[in-house]
Parts: structure tokens; C-alpha cells; sequence
């Protein structure tokens, strides 16, 4: 019987793993078509014999300025902070075990932006906002578990603190804000939409650099993360510790979307549509990777059409993400079969 | 399913073999203190039946012997060692459990909640591979789940369900499996069926099996050993036949009862008097 | 073995009698505790009344309530024209926010749903910046109608998706996540539209903000709305506590779901569309109210639709009285100060909730 | 001419090159007066075509109606960029800059370094100067910057003589009080507290009120309760956005309370539109006479 | 509860006076056919216990005949009127269904929970009267659960939990009641403890009763009559004593078993014989 049924699943579990890679191939293929698009495209004419050397940093000029210093950071930008925001999102909503987890909803978000506008208010520029931001966010993780703490934390325990902390943040953000008498209306913009205008190499190596820590830690957390959703009880009668990878994850997630939101605002719905939809492609519920290249090729394609859309370009790329997720969303919602 | 050595009656009592054992253990929830200075060893190799009316602390001790519940005293040490000294994962690769009433995550296939026993397992960076793969096909065939591999979990029937949550315990291949009523849901065949695979992994892996059940006559021929719960103490404890005895089960269970050794094996049966379990007018059975 | 006549073990009546006492003392300590809310709701409205930016002495205020100061007097006119038509928004809006909460947490059974889940806040202003924008729309009376049109379209929209996904997820999960697809294009259409038009945007901006402020004109439009609304949420206790059971226990208790699930959906969407259109989008009340009167009276939606809607009224009229304290000659949005007033609350309440921990 | 103590403590001398431009960000460099210039903001746009330079590109804003003039008078025909996605920093460098005029500017502090690897930056000239400097100061610097320090001053000094002609024009303004609020979509803003730049009005002889001093920057804000805070000889009422916003005019002519101020029964206030309530709020040497010319009507009805 | 007086054998067969029959129903999931051209009746007054192999459609049948389940084909008949042309309401006030394993909403309490059954009785504004809180203190009452009134469901033992959703069932006061699996995690003693109430309901108030049972004794004891499911066919129907054969046990179920009346009273003891049942050296019972 078993030797009947072991090719079976054998061929199964590869099925699913070409599945898997296939989708991840596409996915990564789209987003490499879309960055070598954006570096194409732009309002100033290169000529495409100076792009190829400008693009790594070889040539001089005005191409050398365009290609090198704007449209590689700012696709680049956009890959990182895409994978960012659905690799958090993803990673919230399988450790509450709801889609509508995300790092937003938990008060994450919304920790940041009010760490990062109070030391904007104060005057700090760059860096120090970036650092205020996690700190920020990860604080407001590390709070809201804590405040969640009773022998253990439910999921549903730590979504209700999380809501409040939220709260409690953005109305620090809004009476900043607020305060803030002169806050222009193009500055508040970028804010609140998010942007990938300001890109530039620091941020790509920042973001690079927390993709690649968030990359490894995903990887010890995403063993045990597979266990928890058959509850508290059974991951940890299968050697999960649960309130120990909570807690890790929570820290992970709050310091993956600060990093993000940091340097692009706080790109709307990535983080949301990510991880759904990279489960549906990929039809399991485990799927960081896919989870990453989908945020990424969504923020990538809604970068490139903001910048390059007739009519409308250009605006914020925050504007257009969920113009990209959504309608994918809904229409893997009505037509996806029913084995997340 | 092979044909099985027969059972060595090994009944070694000494602390030293048994292979979990808890001390003094106290456990309970929140505000409810439900086992309180209970000893209690499992000797390698054995088959013990845990029985006891509803809400006499059955789970709950398992869940404890299985460190799902945190003592308040006591301890428990598993191979001499104390289980609260010891890694997640050394635990989960020796000691299995089943929960009493586990849940699914929605989506989820049989095959992919299976492989999840053995998560144990995993190294960090390998993924699953084949060896996995086979203990899995191992599981859900002695299950009897091989043709819903495919299948969501939530479209099958209660049956089949607990079936799969007893493959994805079997895939854990720990040596020690705590088993919370494996035979919930399950028909008579099948409950036959799970009780003798027990007794084979027993017999030919020399596992460790401690097991819930309701049903005294399955206890009393499957178990060596039979464990009587009350309120949270241990009211009676050794081979069944010595143990099952109709007083105690009028003082346990509150049933009256007739307690007869079946003709062919001479385990006993118990016939539960209930109101109404009398006929007026017995008939011959065809 | 002959048929035993003895009964089951009876237990003794007293216990019968205990236990009605007990069911009927947890209802007695119910009515309490909703009495207490009227009280505090009351409280909440008369602290309206007295208290503002600026400072008006307590005669004063009971003079003005007696009729006893001339119409033209300064401080009267506070008094009547802003403070009472404030107080009164804040009691309907927050009421409907809060009742519409406890109904759209029963119907996705997502405790993270708040009123607005179904994209009814945005659709309201993605209806209200298109008649800003192309219909020369001003002012917030005008506002309303838009925002009321817009968030029952989109509401609309999404209840069609989410019955076309049934067949793919299961029903709260489609629900949840078509109302979030669809907020998020709106959003972005939003965005896209308001992008270069600072003024526009500015307008967009004040209504988006959420406040009480200079929106009492708005009563006239809202209140059939509110009431039509509480009174459609009365008869929904006893099919939303079926409903908690699942579709399946509650069919089986007689409830047609899907035609109560619509009903329901209807009435949410009539509450918090109404709320939404009239000060903008603070459906946070509502996830707040809705927490916090599950967290003081449990599960029965019987009592905890009323628990809601007071428990929303209370939060936002305390919330209103406070951003008009702070220091100095301004005010705050009324949503910051929801949020300072009842995030403790609710965390402290989410804290102290016995749950076993999982 | 009037430098600014920070400008000459670290710059070169003014108009001489090669010219070194110490700012909030570091330090611009210029060999020659530069030709080609690129404006990132709106004020900026203004100072540069007060001081006759035709910049390579500007933030395609819509043009207010001093611009739009300025513009026609000239026959102007600039490219722009669509600054909707913040600045395009391609499109700048594509137009081949030799500086970049950003002496005002919100996001300044996260642009900077990609805008001084196209070109040397204008910037303002100390860490608060966005606050700090006023429009004179601004006109100052990119002038020195520019090579055409006297023409800033020529610019400088036709506003001053255009706010002295409208004060000896309507001697009623001398000594009397005044308040200037704007309406805000979501509050009022009590706009004229003391130590704001409130020039505009007491260049033309008004003085503030005593209640102007319970106002700062911080809290500006208005509850309608205490409207009567706005009680001055003449009151003007700015709607930076249009008339409209949490008080439409009609609104506010009809409240009770705004009807029971002295200062409204007597009919000494004023409402003026977004046209003019923006060069007001970001003065610049274009812009303020422009609005001059529309607001002394409205103060001269009013302060009758 | 009173005496109840002897079962009355009565077993009048006419379609007529069946309170709930199907008529060639196909019933199934999505993609499944489970039952097709079923046709069964049940006089009013009867128990029947449904049983048969896990997945054979139990549960299924047992949905389809509370109309949890859209037919594909056929139809219901409750007292004569088709299912489906009735509204829930009244449907509810006659026929209460207990499903295999029903989830209770988190926090909420036994008393919440079982008064939840009085749902089809209530008037739209009505608040719960001093009547209706009898009923549902009877149901904790007979159940077993009164002492838990307050607890949260969710901090109940697995035998307590179906007791309480037992106890919801009673508390709709229906004549005609659908259990599926109701003495699955209970132990023995509350096992006939429910079955005996079910007995008792049948006779003091008439009640109908259909349960699925995996329990072969205690469905030949306590049921009126058996139906035997497999794969979705009614392989047999008819008096316990009748139906249970060693034969069919092994047809149906592939269990070889013996089969021999309880000396007592004479219905039909199953005794399963598992590999591991036989036991080497039969004991003498103390
Ligand atoms: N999560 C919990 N929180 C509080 N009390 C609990 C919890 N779980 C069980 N209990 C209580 O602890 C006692 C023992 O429960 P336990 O689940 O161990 O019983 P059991 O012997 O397994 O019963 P059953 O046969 O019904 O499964 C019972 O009184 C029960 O109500
Ligand atoms: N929701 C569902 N979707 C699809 N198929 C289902 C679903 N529920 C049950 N089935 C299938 O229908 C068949 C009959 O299931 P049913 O639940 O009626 O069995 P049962 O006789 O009640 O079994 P058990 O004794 O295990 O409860 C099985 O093959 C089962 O896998
Ligand atoms: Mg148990
Ligand atoms: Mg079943």
C-alpha cells in the first residue's frame, strides 16, 4: 500500500513544488521585466547605448545620473520594499491566524509614523528618522505583546491590544501632525501615500540589508510558523515554542514593515494582498517567498505605471499598488478553487 | 498490516524503567487546580489505559505529561530527565500527542497535515525529503486515509478526520504517544482497527502508549494497564481484569453495571444496566 | 437483570431554583449596567453641554438650558448653536458607529471588522470627492447625500463579490476581503484624483479627518437615517446570537441565514453609511464601542447591540468634550481624542477579559 | 543691501565668483554666475522671475494669477515637471541646470543630496531657514548666488515703495487694530498672532491687537466658541482654499455668533479668496504687490 | 422526570404516519454525490439509530433530513409537507438537529449557549421569559451541566462540552430530534445516562428520535429500529435484533465479531475480535 501511495505523494509534493517554483519564476521574471522597464522609461530621452554602462555606474553625464542614481535605486527601492511589506504582512497574518492581520492593523504602522514624525517635529532629518521609525515600531510590537501577556498570549488577546496601541499611536501622528502648523500639503502627501521619489542607494542598502537579516530569521521562524496553524496546543506538542516564536515573529514583522515604511511612506495594501494572494497562487498557506515576489511585483508594477502611465503619471506609487492587488485579489477570490 | 508477535506480558514496575514518569505533579488552569500530588510512571513498552468519567482530569493530565500545560508542582521527567529542562523539539521527536479535540487550519489537505508531524524532524535549511515522504505514506496507509490525501480536511467525515489526526501523531514516529480518545468518531471496525495498530506498533516497535479511553471493554483488551481517574486522583491502578470490577465501576462512573469475561478471550465485558437497557421480553439473537 | 424502576438521579429542586436566580440575577446585572450606560451617555451629553473651549460658567449653562437668558447673549448662543447640535451628532453618530460595530463583528465573526469593513467609508468619500470635484458639491449637508449614496453602492458592490466568492472561501473570509480590495481601489482612486488639486485635496482632507466640528448642520439629514437604522437593529439580537453558532447550528435553529445575514448587512451599512456621511470616516468608534460592550456584557447580542450603540454614543461625546478641553484656543479632531479616551480603556478591558489562554 | 549675518559669516562675497554658498546642507560651489537655472518650488519660481531669470524648468503647480501675469506680461513659455510624485529629478537633470534655486522648499532636508548631484543648490542658508528667512531674505540670497545681487535689491526695494505708496494712500490704516484669520477646511486659524511675519499689514500702518500675543505658531488654531477673539478695528477673513471648508462664507456671514462681533455688526471686515491668501501666507517679491493691489481695496471698505 | 411506563412496541409501518420521511433524495457536496434515491420514513415515536462505516453518509443523510443540506433530488416530508416549502422557523420549532461536532463561538457561556435553543420559540421583541429559562435550566438540569452554567464553554472537558450542546438541542422542545454521534466523548456512565434520557423523552412525551450511534449495543438497545448505511445505501433496516448479524457486521463493517445476547436482557452483545482482542490465557473475572 505504502509503496503504492509514496510515488503518489512524491509526485504530489514535486507537483507542488514546481508549483511553487514556477510561480516564484513568473513572479520573478515579471518583476525583473518590470524593473528593466522602469530603468527604460522615464521623462528624460537616454539613448540606450549610454543606459547599459550608466546602469552600473559605468558611464558620466546625464545618463550616468539618470539611469545610476535615479531609476536603478528607484527600481530597486521598489523591488526591496515590496518584498519587505509582503514578507510583514504575510508573516502577521499567519501569526494571528487572520487576513486581516497586518502589521497595520496590530499598531505597528502606525508606532512608526508616530516615532518618525515626532523626531520630524523636532527637527531630525534622514537617518534619524528611518531609526526612529523602527525603533518605533518595534517598541509598539514589543509593548503590545507584553500588554497581551497573560500566561501565554492569544492571538485574539494581542490583535485587541494591538488595535488600541494602534489607536493610541495614530492619534499621536494625527496631533503632530496637526501641530506641525506648516506641514505642506506635498509633504503630507508623501506621507501618507508613500513614495518612491526620494530613492536613492542608501536606502537600497538598508533595505537590502534588512531583506537579507529578515531572510534568515524568516528562516528559523518559518518551520515553526507552519506549525501554528494547528493551534497553540499541537505546535507545541510538535516542539514549537509558541510564545517564544510570537513574540520573535511580532518583533520580525514590526521591524520588516518599519525598515519599509521608512523609506517609502507607508505603501497602502501590500502588505494586506500579499500573502492571500501568493497562498492562492501557489495554493498554500506557507508561502513567504511567494508572498515576497508578489509584494515586490506589485509594488514594481504600480511604480512603473506611476511613473509612466499616460494621463496620470505621475503620482505616488502608493496610489496605484492597490489599483494592481486588488482587482487580483477579488478575481482570485470568485475563480480560485477552494485549497488555499 | 503484518502478522504480529504475540504480546510478552513484560510488566516491570521499577521507577527506573518507566519512561515517563510524573512526581507530585499539580496542574490545573487559571482558577482551577484539577490534579493535585499525583505519582504516576509509564513503564517502556506498556499500553495504558487512561480512564475516568467526564471531567475527572483525564486530558488534562496528559496535556501535563505532555508539558502542553505548565505545573503549578511536581515534575515530570521523561527518560529520567525533567521535561521543563528539555528543548521543544528533543520533546516532540520522543513524545507524541493528540489532543482531545484538535481543529484543522481551513484549506489544509490530508497529506499536507500529516507531513506536519513531522516537523520534529526538520533540519533548518532541509526540506522535507523522501524519507518524510514514506513515513507520511506509512501513516496515512495504517490509518486507512491513503485514498483522501488529497482531500481538504474539513470536507471529510468525523471519522476520517480523527483518522488523519491519528496519521499526523503517527508521523511523528516518537517512541512515547500520549493519545487523548484516539476511537472519538471512529466506527467499531475502525476503532478495532486503531487499537490494533497500537498494539502492533507495541509490539514490533516497542512504543510506549498511553491512551483515553471511554470504552472499558477496549481498555480492558487493549491496555496492560488500566489507570482509574476521579476528580483528579488515581482511584485504581494495575492489569485490568484485577482492576475493572463492578463496584468500581458503580464508584467511579456511578453505573450500575454486570461485569461477565467474554467467552472466547475472557476479557470482561461490562453490560451497563442502564433504565431502559432491559428488554421485557428477551429474545433469541439469530 | 430485571428493569430498574429508579429514576435518573433527580437533582433537588433547589438547584433548578438556584440557577434561575443566578440567570435572572446576571440579567438584573445586566439591566444595572445598562442603566449605567444611560447614565454615563446622560453624563456624557450634559458634560457637552458645560464644557468647551471656551470657559462658560455652570449658572450660566443651567440659565440657558431654563430659557432663562436672552437669545442674543454670546455665551447662549455657544450654548445653543454649537454645544447642543454637537452633542446631538455626537450621541446619534456614535450610537449608530457603535451599534453597526457589534453587527458587522457578529456577521464577518472577524473580531477585527469594524463598521467600515465593507468599504463603506471608502466608498462614502470616494463619492463625496466625485461630487467635489465634477458637481461643484459644497458643504457638509450636501456632503452627506453623496457620502450616503456612495457607501450603499459600495457596500453593495462588495456583498456581490462576496457572494459570487462563496464557492471559493468560506463566506466571512470573502466578505472581509472583497470590503478590503475594494477600500483599497477607492483609496487609490481617490489619491489619483486629489493628487494635483491642493485645494481639493484640502477639502478632501477636512472631511476625511473626522470631526464633529462645524458639522451640526448636518442633524437634519441624519437622524431619520440613525433611527430608521437603530430601530432595523432591534429585532437583530436574537438572529445574530444563532447566527454566533455557526451557519449550520443556526439553520438548524430555525434562522433563514442568508435572508438575516442581508438584513443585517443592511442595517450596518444603513448605520455606519449614515455616521460615515455625516462627520467622515471614524468608524473606529464603532470597532471600539463594539469591543468594549463585548468585553463589559459577553456575548448575547441582545445586550450587547445596546451596550454598543451606547458604549460608541459615550466614547465619541466624551471624546468630542475632550478635544475641545485641550489647552489653548483650538480644538483637536475628535478622533484623536477617541483614540487617547478609549484605547486604555479598551486595552486595560482586553487585558483584564479571562481568557483561557490557548 | 541687507545680508543676513549667517549668509556672510559663511559665503563668499556677494555677486563675486567664484562664489562659495554655505547652507543648512553643507556647501554649494559656484565658478561663474550660473546661466541655466532650475527652480524646485513655487516661491522660488516667483523670486526668479522678479529677479528676470527665465528658469530651465519649474514645478508645473498651477500658476496662481500673479504668476499667470507675470507670465503673460513676459511671454514666458518654460518648461515644467509634474510634481505630483514630489520633484522629478530626472526631468531637472535632463534640462542640464548650472545651479538649483531651493530657497524654500518642505522636503529640502530628504531631497538635497540627489539635487546637489545634479547640480549646486540654492538652499537655505541655516537649519531653520525655512522658517526663519524671510521672503526679503530669500530674494538676498539668490541674488548673491546668482551673480545679480543688485537687481534683488531693486526687487526688494519696489515692494517696499509699493506698501509705503498704499500706506500714504489710506492714512485711515495708521494705528488701527488688526486681525487676520483664515478658514481652514477642518479649523479657524487665527493667522496674524504676534511674531508671525505679519509685514503685509503692518507695513500699510496696522497694528495688532493686544489678544494677537495669546496666539503662536503652535497654536494658532480657533474654536468657533471663542470667534469673538477675532474683535479688532478691522477683521479680514482669508479662504485659502476657496470659499468653502468649515465655514463657507455664506456660512459664516449667517452664524449667529460671528454676527454678534462688534466688529462684524459694524461692518469694518473683509473677505478675501484664495487668489490672494496664498502670497499673503508664502510672500515673495512677485507675489506681494500682486496682492496689494487686490487686498488694499477690501482693508480700505473696511477700515473706513 | 416521573416513571416512565414500557416501551410501546409499536411499529405501524404505514407511510402515513411517518413524522419525517425522504423520498428518493440525492443529496452531496460540491463536487460528491454522498446519497442518491434514499427513501426512509420514521414513525412518530420511534428511535432509530443510524449506523454504518465512517463516510458512509451518516452525517449526511442526517443534514439532509434538517434540511442543512440542499437536496439535489427527492424531497422531505415533515408530518406530510415538504421541507423545503416550510419556513425555518416552523421547521425549527419541530425538528432540532445536534451536528457531529459544532464550534461555540468563543467566550461564550453554557447558559448563553443552551439558551441559544430557544431561538424558534422566541417573538421578535420578546425578551426570554421566566418559561423559557425553565426550559433551559431543565435541559442543564437533565444534562448533567448545571453546575456549569457560568463556565465559558470553551474551558470545559470534552465530555462536558456535548453534554452542553445536548442540552441546547433539549432546550428547542422539539418532537422530533436528529443527533448526530450525541454520546461521542461521554463517558459510560453519562453515555447511557443520555441514552436513557433519549428513552425517556421518547416515552413520557412521545418524542421522535433519530441518532447516529457507532455504539452497535447501545443502538440495539436503546433503538426501535436500525438502519444500516454504506456507501450512501440502506443496506438494512428493521428491529436491532433482527438486523444485527455476525454476517452483517462483517459485510458492513469488514469486522469479524461474535455476536451473543446479554444474559440479562438479552439484546445482542458485539463482541469485536481484533488481532490483539484474544487474549493467551483467559481469566477468571473477580
Ligand atoms: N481550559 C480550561 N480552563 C478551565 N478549566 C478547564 C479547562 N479545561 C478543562 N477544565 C476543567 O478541568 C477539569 C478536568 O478536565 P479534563 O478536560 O481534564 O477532563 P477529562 O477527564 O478529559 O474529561 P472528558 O472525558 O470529558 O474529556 C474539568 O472540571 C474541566 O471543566
Ligand atoms: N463538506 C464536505 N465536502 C465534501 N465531501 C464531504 C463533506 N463532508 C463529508 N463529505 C464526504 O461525504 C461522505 C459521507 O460523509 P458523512 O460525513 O456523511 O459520513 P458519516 O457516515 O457521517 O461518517 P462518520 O462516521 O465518519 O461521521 C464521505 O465520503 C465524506 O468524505
Ligand atoms: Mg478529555
Ligand atoms: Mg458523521
Amino acid at each position: 500500500m505504502t509503496d503504492a501511495l509514496l510515488p503518489l505523494l512524491v509526485r504530489e509534493r514535486r507537483r507542488d513544488r514546481t508549483r511553487s517554483a514556477l510561480v516564484c519564476l513568473v513572479l520573478s521574471v515579471a518583476i525583473l521585466a518590470f524593473a528593466a522597464a522602469e530603468i527604460l522609461a522615464g521623462s528624460a530621452d537616454i539613448a540606450l547605448d549610454d543606459m547599459i554602462p550608466a546602469a552600473f555606474g559605468q558611464g558620466e553625464g546625464l545618463a550616468a545620473y539618470v539611469v545610476f542614481e535615479t531609476r536603478v535605486p528607484r527600481a530597486l527601492v521598489a523591488l526591496l520594499s515590496g518584498a519587505l511589506f509582503g514578507l510583514a504582512g504575510h508573516l502577521y497574518q499567519r501569526l494571528v491566524g487572520n487576513v486581516l492581520a497586518t502589521p497595520d492593523i496590530l499598531g505597528i504602522s502606525a508606532g512608526a509614523s508616530a516615532a518618525a514624525t515626532a523626531v520630524l517635529t523636532l527637527g531630525a532629518v534622514g537617518i534619524g528618522v528611518q531609526v526612529s521609525a523602527v525603533v518605533g515600531a518595534v517598541g509598539v510590537a514589543a509593548l503590545v505583546f507584553l500588554l497581551s501577556w497573560h500566561r501565554g498570549v492569544s492571538p485574539y488577546r494581542l490583535v485587541l491590544v494591538g488595535i488600541g496601541i494602534g489607536a493610541c499611536a495614530s492619534a499621536v501622528t494625527t496631533y503632530l501632525v496637526t501641530r506641525a502648523d506648516e506641514m505642506s500639503v506635498e509633504r503630507a502627501l508623501r506621507w501618507m501615500i508613500g513614495s518612491l521619489s526620494g530613492a536613492d542607494w542608501a536606502g537600497v542598502w538598508v533595505l537590502l540589508l534588512t531583506l537579507a537579516v529578515g531572510a534568515v530569521l524568516l528562516l528559523f521562524a518559518s518551520r515553526g510558523l507552519r506549525t501554528f496553524a494547528l493551534g497553540d496546543d499541537l505546535a507545541a506538542a510538535l516542539g514549537t515554542r509558541v510564545s517564544r516564536l510570537r513574540f520573535g515573529s511580532l518583533l520580525l514583522g514590526a521591524g520588516l514593515a518599519a525598515v519599509a515604511t521608512s523609506i517609502t511612506g507607508p505603501i497602502g495594501f501590500v502588505a494586506l494582498v500579499a500573502g492571500p494572494l501568493a497562498a492562492r497562487l501557489v495554493r498554500r498557506t506557507d508561502a513567504a517567498v511567494a508572498a515576497a515576489l508578489v509584494g515586490a511585483v506589485i509594488v514594481v508594477a504600480a511604480d512603473l505605471i506611476a511613473q509612466t502611465a499616460p494621463f496620470i503619471s505621475p503620482v505616488p506609487t502608493g496610489s496605484i499598488t492597490a489599483v494592481i492587488g486588488a482587482p487580483a485579489l477579488i478575481y482570485l477570490l470568485v475563480h480560485g478553487r477552494r485549497r488555499s | 498490516m503484518t502478522a504480529v508477535p504475540p504480546i510478552a506480558e513484560d510488566r516491570s514496575d521499577g521507577p527506573h524503567s518507566d519512561i515517563l514518569r510524573a512526581e507530585a505533579i499539580r496542574v490545573g488552569y487559571d482558577t482551577r487546580v484539577v490534579i493535585d500530588g499525583l505519582d504516576v510512571g509509564f513503564p517502556v513498552g506498556s499500553i495504558t489505559a487512561l480512564v475516568g468519567p467526564n471531567a475527572s482530569g483525564k486530558s488534562t493530565l496528559l496535556k501535563a505529561l505532555a508539558r502542553l500545560l505548565p505545573l503549578q508542582a511536581g515534575q515530570v521527567l521523561l527518560d529520567g530527565a525533567a521535561l521543563q529542562t528539555m528543548s521543544s523539539r528533543v520533546i516532540a521527536q520522543r513524545l507524541g500527542v493528540l489532543p482531545q479535540s484538535p481543529l484543522a487550519p481551513e484549506g489544509i489537505t490530508v497529506a499536507d497535515l500529516v507531513s506536519r508531524g513531522r516537523h520534529p524532524h526538520g533540519r533548518l535549511l532541509r526540506r522535507s525529503g523522501v524519507d518524510d515522504l514514506r513515513v507520511v505514506a506509512d501513516a496515512l496507509v495504517v490509518t486507512g486515509t491513503a485514498e483522501l490525501a488529497d482531500r481538504p480536511v474539513e470536507s471529510l467525515s468525523g471519522g476520517q478526520r480523527q483518522r488523519v489526526w491519528i496519521a499526523m501523531a503517527l508521523a511523528q514516529q516518537t517512541s512515547l504517544l500520549l493519545l487523548d480518545e484516539p476511537t472519538t468518531y471512529l466506527d467499531i471496525a475502525h476503532q478495532i482497527e486503531v487499537l490494533d495498530l497500537l498494539a502492533d506498533l507495541r509490539a514490533a516497535a516497542s512504543k510506549t502508549i498511553v491512551m483515553v479511553l471511554h470504552d472499558l471493554e477496549q481498555a480492558a483488551a487493549y491496555a496492560d494497564r488500566l489507570l482509574v481517574l476521579s476528580e483528579g486522583r488515581l482511584v485504581a491502578e494495575g492489569p485490568p481484569r484485577e482492576v475493572l470490577t463492578e463496584q468500581l465501576v458503580q464508584d467511579v462512573f456511578g453505573l450500575r453495571s454486570r461485569i461477565i469475561p467474554d467467552p472466547d478471550t475472557g476479557t470482561p465485558l461490562i453490560l451497563p444496566r442502564g433504565r431502559h437497557s432491559s428488554s421485557p421480553t428477551p429474545q433469541e439473537i439469530p | 437483570m430485571p428493569s430498574d424502576p429508579a429514576l435518573l438521579p433527580r437533582a433537588p429542586l433547589t438547584l433548578d431554583d438556584r440557577l434561575l436566580t443566578q440567570v435572572s440575577t446576571r440579567g438584573r446585572r445586566r439591566v444595572l449596567g445598562l442603566l449605567g450606560l444611560l447614565a454615563l451617555t446622560a453624563i456624557g451629553v450634559v458634560l457637552s453641554f458645560a464644557l468647551g473651549a471656551r470657559h462658560i460658567a455652570p449658572g450660566v449653562v443651567v440659565e440657558t438650558l431654563l430659557g432663562l437668558r436672552p437669545a442674543d447673549d454670546y455665551e447662549t448662543l455657544v450654548i445653543v448653536t454649537e454645544r447642543m447640535p454637537r452633542a446631538l451628532l455626537a450621541l446619534l453618530v456614535g450610537a449608530s458607529l457603535g451599534c453597526s460595530g457589534v453587527i458587522m463583528q457578529a456577521l464577518t465573526r472577524n473580531p477585527l471588522a469594524d463598521p467600515g469593513v465593507l468599504g463603506i467609508e471608502l466608498g462614502a468619500a470616494f463619492a463625496v470627492l466625485l461630487g467635489i470635484l465634477f458637481f461643484g458639491v459644497r458643504g457638509a449637508s450636501s456632503y452627506f447625500w453623496w457620502a450616503l449614496a456612495g457607501s450603499a453602492v459600495t457596500a453593495c458592490i462588495v456583498l456581490a463579490i462576496a457572494r459570487l466568492a462563496r464557492l471559493a472561501a468560506s463566506a466571512t473570509i470573502s466578505l472581509v476581503i472583497a470590503g478590503a480590495a475594494l477600500s483599497a481601489i477607492l483609496g487609490s482612486l481617490i489619491t489619483l484624483l486629489i493628487v494635483r488639486d491642493t485645494a481639493v485635496y484640502a477639502h478632501y482632507n477636512y472631511w476625511s479627518v473626522g470631526q464633529l466640528n462645524g458639522r451640526a448642520g448636518v442633524i437634519d439629514e441624519i437622524w431619520p437615517f440613525a433611527l430608521a437604522g437603530l430601530l432595523l437593529a432591534v429585532p437583530l439580537g436574537r438572529p445574530l446570537n444563532a447566527l454566533a453558532l455557526g451557519d449550520e447550528v443556526a439553520e438548524g435553529l430555525g434562522l433563514a441565514v442568508g435572508r438575516w445575514q442581508l438584513f443585517g448587512a443592511v442595517t450596518a451599512v444603513v448605520l455606519c453609511a449614515a455616521a460615515t456621511a455625516a462627520v467622515g470616516p471614524v468608524a473606529f468608534v464603532g470597532l471600539l464601542g463594539a469591543h468594549t460592550a463585548r468585553l463589559l456584557v459577553g456575548g448575547d447580542h441582545r445586550w450587547l447591540l445596546p451596550y454598543g450603540a451606547l458604549c460608541g454614543a459615550v466614547l465619541l461625546l466624551l471624546a468630542d468634550v475632550a478635544c475641545r478641553l485641550i489647552p489653548g484656543n483650538g480644538e483637536l479632531q475628535v478622533a484623536i481624542a477617541t483614540a487617547v479616551i478609549g484605547a486604555p480603556v479598551f486595552v486595560a478591558l482586553a487585558r483584564g477579559r479571562k481568557v483561557v489562554p490557548a | 543691501s541687507c545680508s543676513t549675518s549667517a549668509e556672510t559669516e559663511a559665503s563668499g562675497e556677494c555677486g563675486v565668483f567664484p562664489y562659495t554658498l554655505a547652507h543648512a546642507f553643507g556647501s554649494s560651489a559656484f565658478e561663474e554666475s550660473p546661466e541655466r537655472i532650475a527652480v524646485v518650488t513655487d516661491v522660488d519660481l516667483d523670486i526668479a522671475i522678479a529677479l528676470g531669470v527665465e528658469p530651465v524648468i519649474y514645478p508645473g503647480y498651477e500658476l496662481g494669477a500673479w504668476q499667470q501675469e507675470a507670465f503673460d506680461e513676459r511671454g514666458l513659455q518654460l518648461d515644467s515637471y509634474d510634481p505630483a510624485d514630489g520633484i522629478d529629478f530626472e526631468a531637472i537633470a535632463a534640462s542640464k541646470p548650472d545651479a538649483i534655486l531651493a530657497t524654500s522648499g518642505w522636503s529640502l532636508d530628504e531631497d538635497y543630496e540627489k539635487l546637489s548631484a545634479i547640480a549646486p543648490v540654492i538652499a537655505y542658508t541655516t537649519e531653520d531657514g525655512l522658517d526663519a528667512m524671510t521672503w526679503a531674505d530669500r530674494t538676498e540670497l539668490a541674488g548673491c548666488a546668482l551673480g545679480i545681487p543688485e537687481k534683488a535689491d531693486a526687487a526688494i526695494e519696489g515692494v517696499g515703495d509699493a506698501f509705503a505708496a498704499a500706506a500714504a494712500a489710506h492714512p485711515e490704516f495708521a494705528g488701527k487694530t488688526i486681525t487676520y484669520a483664515v478658514i481652514h477646511p477642518d479649523q479657524i486659524t487665527y493667522s496674524s498672532y504676534q511674531g508671525s511675519d505679519v509685514s503685509f499689514f503692518t507695513d500699510l500702518g496696522f497694528t495688532l491687537p493686544e489678544i494677537a500675543a495669546e496666539f503662536t505658531g503652535d497654536n494658532a488654531g480657533l474654536s468657533k466658541e471663542n470667534i469673538d477673539k477675532l474683535e479688532a478695528d478691522v477683521l479680514v477673513i482669508g479662504y485659502p482654499f476657496g470659499d468653502e471648508g468649515l465655514l463657507t462664507r455664506s456660512e459664516l456671514e449667517s452664524d449667529p455668533l460671528f454676527q454678534s462681533l462688534d466688529v462684524v455688526k459694524r461692518g469694518a471686515y473683509g473677505v478675501i479668496g484664495d487668489d490672494v491668501a496664498s502670497p499673503i501666507a508664502y510672500p515673495s517679491p512677485l507675489g506681494l504687490p500682486w496682492a496689494l493691489d487686490a487686498v488694499a481695496p477690501v482693508l480700505a471698505t473696511a477700515a473706513k
